[in-house]
């Protein structure tokens, strides 16, 4: 007789699949027009889920016979996501309703997502890791072809899908490998069988799994999918895609490799590394060219994404505090771009050139100095909290000797300046051609909200972020 | 007055006056009107305020002074520390003082978006000031990059018709620099273990280490100073660049190279100040003669002002690395000078642009006539460039070039040909603009000083003459701890076994690599 | 290879049980043509076949030997391998499954421990010959025949995988002998009877038999999936569909009829062979079949689609959640 | 041969071979995008393969009860990826992968 | 014969041998035994008396393929209620519990297609 798991560390996740549940009833019953009611319940429910998990149990916590486990390394990655979430969801609003797409599946499939996302940041088992990481994608091919009477977004929601299927072959590929020559699935039992050195059929397996790992968070050389789906996308897709599956990724890429295979140190350190490398050059190269915002920023994610992995490639403790720390920055500084992104139209019609933001000083000044200090924090010069990001991963890298890595980041950050700095020339520097439309209260708010976080007030609120990325390294490591 | 965070105070005081512009609403005209004065004002009280600095400094202490601490970023071990010694503290004076000069000299010539201006101005000034008494080292990059957003914008917003290109450049080339520096700051903190710079001007690092170090840092200075072959941005950032953007550019922002030099390099990595030496003499010298070459070759004023800078900021880099009493206080004394001296001269400059709209020299001539008061401001400063005794820039020259003869007679006569080509392209310019027939009609119509530019030049002047007539004024607050750094210096050289006692500069660099040398690291 | 000659004598058992099992069938089949026919005569007051042999007899023997002698079309557009495989598909699909089937107390040629995943696994195949006979003959009436007869397929083998979860439920095995042995006490379609119900209405579905029979409808397709089909490729879909029908109906006794047992287990009833019940039985579920034939109109395609979805399906479902509560609940499982 | 012999090895080369051919036919595929969701489908099956052969290897259940999950993922990956494809031919009327071109990666 | 599995299910594996020579041996009988003469007119597509005017193989209905999906779903669930329902008895209330919150789920997903109209066809 199997007997009942203790259902405590996992009450967020158990919220969430039931509000999600609900939110889909009371959108299907009160049939279409239901989408800012259930757009504002979910976001709901993401704060409810948020407050669950700050009242969840101290400490690491596995249940589910050993599938899931939440520590604080999980809950600093889940609080992350939750906010991303929420604030892709009260940014999608105005932008359905506006594109004629105002379907209430929307917040429920982002729901969903964002389920999948907390389920496999606390995956603590191969199977359960595949469980959570399908449940985000899947839901995630559906939106990202979500106008599905455009041919853009139909073919990004193709393109996703079919590598991410890929990447989810490569992922099960290694997966299966790694259990047939360590016996188990558990990452506590990993843990120990590979405590003595692996045979090579684990070290295969482990480069497939991070391999499919790459993929979701788009570090080169997987990242080829990323500027279409981004540009095809809807906007405020592309906005939830920049933020919250990359969370969640890297922090299970960083559980995968620290917990389980944290002994194979030695492997996986030369690949990620040179995954980080090639990241930022190829992002800071690709987006040079790039016309269109939203494939500007899909190279620029790639490039982060570069310097994130310059954390996790020292594989110290530190380094995955910058990891958690860059990613935080990241979320805010990207919520708020793409809340720009979502503010661009021009007489009703969404415009994403970068030349259509021409003259925005003018006509909307604060918008524009908004949108200059992400920029500004973007490129990682201080004060705006980018800095604080690549100092964060960039400390753990030096003091772990990385210092070619740390070089190309210095001259990947030198490069990517040029399209960051030509958005604020297109902002300031330039005459309006058209001037955009007045944006919406919510987005307005949202950019003076991630604004005013990744400039004045990340500087000075800089310890509890810290700290708490602090605790998660601590907690991940202190687990081994 | 101990209690009252009086570095604080003048650092971000700009900035609330910013804050303030912000908040104006309303017509054009009146915002425009209303941030001049508001800026002009915040300024003022600014400049106020830090006189107050120099009130409370001690010149006999060669020591950090008017030190405030807070604890700031535990978890990074980084703290807001502030504080100012005899290098930094003029620095700042002439901040707060250029900044009104700025506010008054772009009332009229900046005619769109003055609010914003405005408030660049004054972040800029903030963060400059922030940058000379910063003394944790992430305080001080900070600062430091954080001179970037308003001068670029400054430049491109504001600036001529090749601004874009010139902000790109501008800010491209200090950003690379900047965060090869930042590289060694974390590489730093990693030997040291704290990010406090005290500590760390004191902190023997690794032989081997400094080498790495002092490349990056003197990347990122010489850019900024700028050491030629770094230099290619200035004259497209002068040339595009506002006036108020060239004073501040020229006056205080090519001095955080400057001071970056005397902290970071010679402070921190003796060592290696004392093995690229001769490199840093090569370039300098290079940078002396051939900008007052190109210089010579100019017929835009400004873009001649600038080359001159780097001529002048050649002079600079020179004296201290000439590492000797003379050539580090000269270079102290040249920086300061040049900071008032070209400073005005862009400000001239700016005079003559804001009446013709031109900064072709061929398009003036004769102006003697008709603009008496012009002439006489614009000899003085151009005098003061040149080198001639009675002027700022006679004394700084002069020693600097004393200290380099010391370490080598054939570089100090190479510097010396720069004194020539140098007074022979600013009285170039000044004969063609002031003298020769008054007959082109516009130039005719040109009116001289208004008392408002008299207002700001008159301090000008006043600096420039006190200066040359009695250096010793100035002299007095940072030689105690130029005295100091190079008996630091001294010893941390001995201690490395690199010069041997009692014999300044006369030691050859032994060819032992630097491992077998004793370590100096405890 | 591995030893062939020393396993023979296992080999020539399993031959021999399997010709045992077709023969019997094939003939059934046959059989089961002429029986329908002559029930339906009799219920639309006719005469039925009664030329060829006695009673007309051999009636289903003639008709074979006809499609026999037939000319084999392939239309010209047609995919000729895929054309030909598809008839044979159903026809062995529908063969095979017999041998997990019970006939007896230990009469079953493979008593494999999964046999009802294995019946339903077959009878999920059954839908691939239909579709490929669709696709293959490149003709609009057989291509939408296709389609609808693996629309309509599918639909029911939905709740017919609910219905037999019920049963599993009361049997605690996948093992069909032990599915007819679990039922010595009662038959499972007393306790399940409204189960029963949807399995045999599944059944008439599944088989494409009347009222369900559209996909082949001759008014409307003209046959359907298998219009171009002639001579032995058509007797094949033919045969495979009247074996099919036996094998639901043998299905349906051992999941609900109780199998080779009989009503009672006492004296009179209890002295006939086992495997006489089975074929009593089978033959009520087929008569059940004709007679439904014979007396309900042809369903609407909607009607059709609406019955397995929204009426089957949730009806089954939540059967399977009380079955399952009520066996928790009241600790009546199979350990 | 013992018939029973196929062991481990034949197994994991079995589904390294699959493996490979689901790679190779999403990268080289140039006709068509359902050959592509088929090749994902054979990946999976690979997987699956070694998985099962591992479960039986190791006496250990975990290896199929993963493969049960992976099959029921793969079945909502299916439904998804095709319904995908649905609405893409409405919006395109073609499924060829060389027309999968609007935007330029 | 070791493998007791091998065993077991060889009887199908011969049965299905046997099964596929009967079916084609009588496809061969026929071909054998029937006349065969082609004609152009007799091979074509069977059209109601037209010519076939267009590829049989057109687009159709998409609620072909919505079915098709909503089979995909519903027969995996089948398939992990076998193993359920056979186990019933050894997994106990979690056992219990558990399926209940999977067909709840379903449950969900089902109310949402049937609001949805997806099991329309009209």
């Amino acid at each position: 007789m199997a007997t009942f798991p203790d259902l405590a560390p996992a009450l967020p996740e158990i919220f969430l699949a039931c509000a999600s549940m609900a939110l889909l009833m009371i959108g299907v019953f009160r049939g279409e027009g239901s989408l800012r009611l259930v757009s504002w319940l979910t976001v709901a429910s993401f704060i409810a889920t948020g407050f669950l998990l700050l009242q969840g149990p101290e400490g690491r916590a596995v249940t589910f016979n050993g599938l899931f486990v939440s520590d604080s390394f999980g809950t600093f990655a889940k609080l992350l996501i939750l906010i991303a979430s929420s604030l892709a969801v009260i940014l999608s609003v105005n932008y359905l309703e506006k594109e004629r797409v105002a379907r209430f599946e929307y917040p429920v499939l982002i729901a969903l997502a964002t389920l999948g996302m907390l389920a496999m940041v606390s995956a603590n088992d191969l199977i359960s890791l595949y469980v959570g990481l399908e449940l985000q994608s899947l839901a995630l091919y559906v939106i990202a072809s979500f106008k599905r009477d455009v041919a853009k977004s139909t073919e990004a929601g193709l393109k996703y899908f079919v590598l991410g299927a890929l990447s989810s072959g490569l992922l099960l590929y290694g997966a299966s490998l790694v259990y047939g020559f360590a016996g188990t699935t558990s990452f506590d039992k990993l843990a120990a069988v590979l405590e003595g050195g692996a045979s090579v059929g684990v070290v295969i397996g482990m480069v497939f799994v991070a391999a499919g790992l790459a993929f979701k968070i788009s570090a080169v050389p997987f990242h080829m999918w990323t500027p279409d789906v981004y540009e095809g996308a809807p906007t405020s897709v592309t906005a939830f895609f920049a933020v919250a599956p990359k969370v969640a990724a890297i922090t299970l890429f960083i559980r995968v490799l620290v917990g389980p295979f944290g002994d194979l140190a030695m492997q996986w350190q030369q690949v990620i590394q040179f995954c980080a490398g090639a990241s930022m050059i190829i992002g800071a190269l690709g987006a040079i060219q790039q016309k269109n915002i939203k494939r500007l920023m899909a190279y620029s994610s790639i490039g982060h994404i570069g310097y994130a992995l310059v954390g996790l490639s020292a594989g110290s403790e530190e380094g995955v505090r910058g990891v958690l720390i860059y990613m935080a920055i990241y979320l805010a500084m990207n919520v708020g771009v793409f809340a720009v992104i979502l503010s661009m139209r021009q007489s009703g019609r969404a415009v994403e050139e970068v030349a259509d933001l021409a003259g925005l000083s003018k006509t909307h000044p604060m918008l524009a100095f908004a949108m200059a200090v992400f920029m500004w924090s973007l490129a990682g010069v201080p004060p705006a909290a980018g800095f604080w990001g690549k100092w964060a991963v960039f400390l753990p890298a030096i003091q772990a000797g990385l210092y070619p890595l740390a070089i190309v980041g210095v001259i990947a950050s030198g490069i990517s300046c040029f399209y960051y700095l030509r958005v604020i020339k297109a902002m300031y520097f330039d005459d309006v051609t058209e001037p955009l439309d007045r944006p919406t209260p919510t987005a307005g708010f949202v950019v003076a909200g991630a604004a005013l976080f990744v400039f004045p007030v990340y500087i000075f609120f800089l310890s509890p972020i810290t700290s708490g990325a602090a605790a998660a390294a601590a907690a991940l490591f202190g687990a081994r | 007055m101990a209690d009252v965070p009086i570095l604080s105070l003048t650092t971000f005081l700009p900035l609330v006056g910013a804050l303030f512009i912000l908040l104006i609403r309303g017509e054009q005209e009146a915002v425009a009107r209303n941030a001049k004065s508001v800026a002009l004002w915040t300024s003022l009280i600014t400049f106020i305020v830090s006189l107050f600095i120099l009130t409370g400094f001690d010149p006999s202490n060669p020591g950090f002074q008017l030190v405030e601490e807070v604890a700031w970023l535990p978890a990074f071990n980084i703290a807001y520390i502030k504080g100012v010694d005899g290098i930094s503290i003029w620095f700042v004076l002439a901040s707060t003082l250029l900044t009104p000069i700025c506010v008054l000299a772009s009332w009229d010539a900046v005619e769109k978006r003055v609010k914003e201006f405005m408030i660049a101005l004054l972040v800029l000034e903030t963060m400059l000031i922030g940058m000379f008494t910063a003394l944790d080292f992430v305080l001080f990059y900070l600062f430091f990059e954080g001179v970037l957003l308003p001068m670029f914008l400054l430049i491109g917003v504001w600036g001529g018709p090749n601004r874009v290109y010139a902000a790109y450049k501008f800010f491209i080339y200090t950003f690379i620099g900047s965060v090869l520096m930042l590289l060694a700051i974390l590489a730093m903190y990693l030997t040291a273990g704290t990010m406090d710079m005290r500590v760390m001007v004191d902190y023997p690092f690794p032989s081997n280490m400094q080498i790495w170090l002092w490349l990056a840092f003197f990347i990122a200075f010489a850019v900024k100073t700028p050491i030629w072959p770094a230099h290619t941005w200035l004259p497209f950032a002068h040339v595009e660049a506002p006036t108020a953007g060239s004073v501040m550019l020229a006056g205080v922002m090519l001095k955080m190279g400057g001071y970056g030099l005397i902290r970071a390099n010679v402070q921190m990595l003796p060592e290696a100040s004392f093995f690229f030496q001769d490199v840093v003499f090569f370039m300098s010298i290079a940078a002396i003669i051939y900008t007052s070459l190109v210089a010579l070759a100019q017929t835009d004023m400004k873009k001649m002002i600038a080359y001159s800078s780097v001529a002048h900021m050649g002079y600079v880099s020179m004296g201290i690395f000439a590492m000797n009493q003379q050539g580090l206080d000269g270079a102290m004394f040249q920086m300061l000078s040049h900071t008032f001296v070209s400073a005005a001269l862009f400000l001239c400059i700016g005079v003559a642009y804001n009446r013709l709209h031109t900064r072709e020299m061929a398009a003036y001539g004769g102006m003697a006539k008709n603009m008496p008061r012009y002439a006489v401001v614009f000899a003085i400063f151009m005098f003061a460039s040149v080198g001639l005794p009675g002027t700022s820039g006679f004394v700084g020259e002069f020693l600097t070039m004393l200290g380099v003869f010391q370490v080598s007679t054939w570089y100090g006569m190479l510097s010396a040909t720069g004194l020539v080509l140098g007074a022979a392209y600013m009285l170039l310019l000044f004969r063609k603009l002031f003298f020769g027939k008054l007959e082109k009609p516009e130039v005719k119509a040109m009116s001289d000083l208004s008392m408002r530019e008299v207002a700001f030049f008159a301090p000008l002047v006043a600096i420039v003459i006190i200066m040359g007539v009695y250096p010793a004024s100035f002299q007095n607050v940072y030689n105690p701890t130029v005295e100091k750094i190079l008996a630091d210096h001294q010893a941390s050289l001995k201690a490395a076994g690199l010069i041997e006692a009692e014999t300044p500069k006369t030691a050859e660099l032994r060819t032992e690599t630097p491992a077998t040398q004793p370590a100096s690291e405890n | 290879m591995w030893e062939f000659w020393a396993e023979l004598p296992l080999v020539v058992r399993i031959v021999a049980g399997i010709v045992t099992i077709v023969v019997p069938l094939l003939i059934g089949m046959a059989m089961l043509t002429y029986f329908e026919r002559k029930v339906m005569a009799a219920m639309q007051l006719r005469q039925g076949p009664n030329v060829v042999g006695p009673f007309g007899l051999l009636q289903p023997f003639a008709d074979g030997l006809k499609l026999l002698a037939k000319e084999t079309v392939i239309p010209t557009g047609a995919n000729a391998g895929v054309f030909v495989a598809a008839p044979m598909l159903t026809f062995l699909l529908a063969l095979v499954a017999w041998a997990v089937i019970p006939f007896g107390e230990g009469l079953v040629l493979a008593d494999i421990n999964v046999g009802v995943l294995y019946l339903f696994a077959i009878s999920s195949l059954g839908v691939y010959g239909i579709i490929m006979a669709g696709w293959a003959s490149n003709s609009k009436y057989a291509f939408l025949g296709g389609l609808r007869a693996a629309a309509q397929m599918v639909s029911y083998e939905v709740s017919i995988g609910l219905v037999i979860i019920t049963v599993l439920l009361c049997v605690g095995s996948l093992n069909l002998s032990k599915i007819v042995e679990a039922q010595k006490t009662v038959w499972f379609f007393i306790p399940l009877f409204p189960m029963f119900i949807i399995f045999f209405i599944s059944a008439l579905a599944e088989t494409n038999r009347a009222p369900f029979d559209l996909p082949e409808g001759e008014s409307e397709l003209s046959g359907g999936f298998n219009v171009e089909y002639s001579s032995m490729t058509f007797a094949l879909f033919f045969l495979g569909e009247y074996i099919n029908m036996i094998l639901m109906s043998g299905m349906t006794t051992v999941l609900f009829l109780g199998g080779w047992l009989p009503p009672l287990d006492i004296a009179p009833l209890n002295w006939i062979p086992g495997p006489l019940w089975f074929i009593a039985k089978i033959c009520f579920v087929l008569f059940c079949f004709i007679w439904v034939r014979a007396t309900l109109p042809r369903y609407r395609y909607d009607q059709l689609m609406r019955l397995g979805w929204k009426v089957f399906l949730p009806f089954s479902l939540i059967w399977v959640v009380l079955t399952s509560g009520v066996l928790v609940y009241f600790d009546l499982l199979p350990k | 041969m013992e018939f029973g012999s196929i062991g481990l090895a034949h197994y994991l080369t079995l589904s390294a071979i699959l493996f490979t051919i689901g790679v190779f036919g999403i990268f080289l595929n140039r006709k068509n995008v359902i050959v592509i969701l088929m090749s994902v489908e054979m990946i999976l099956l690979a997987v699956n393969i070694n998985l099962v052969a591992f479960s039986v290897y190791l006496n250990d259940l975990v290896g199929q009860i993963f493969t049960m999950f992976i099959l029921t993922v793969a079945a909502a990956e299916a439904a998804i990826g095709l319904a995908i494809l649905v609405v893409y031919f409405r919006n395109r009327g073609t499924i060829a992968v060389e027309d999968i071109n609007m935007m330029k990666g | 014969m070791s493998n007791p599995l091998l065993v077991q299910y060889l009887p199908i594996l011969v049965f299905l041998a046997i099964a596929t020579i009967v079916a084609g041996a009588m496809i061969a009988a026929s071909l054998v035994v029937g006349k065969q003469k082609p004609d152009a007119e007799k091979l074509s597509a069977y059209e109601c008396g037209f010519e076939a005017f267009e590829d049989a193989r057109s687009k159709f209905d998409v609620r072909f393929y919505l079915v098709s999906i909503l089979f995909i779903i519903f027969d995996l669930e089948v398939a992990f209620l076998f193993p359920w329902a056979v186990s019933l008895g050894d997994i106990g209330m979690f056992g219990f519990w558990s399926m209940m919150v999977f067909l709840g789920i379903l449950t969900i997903g089902f109310i949402y297609e049937w609001k949805k109209g997806a099991l329309e066809w009209e």
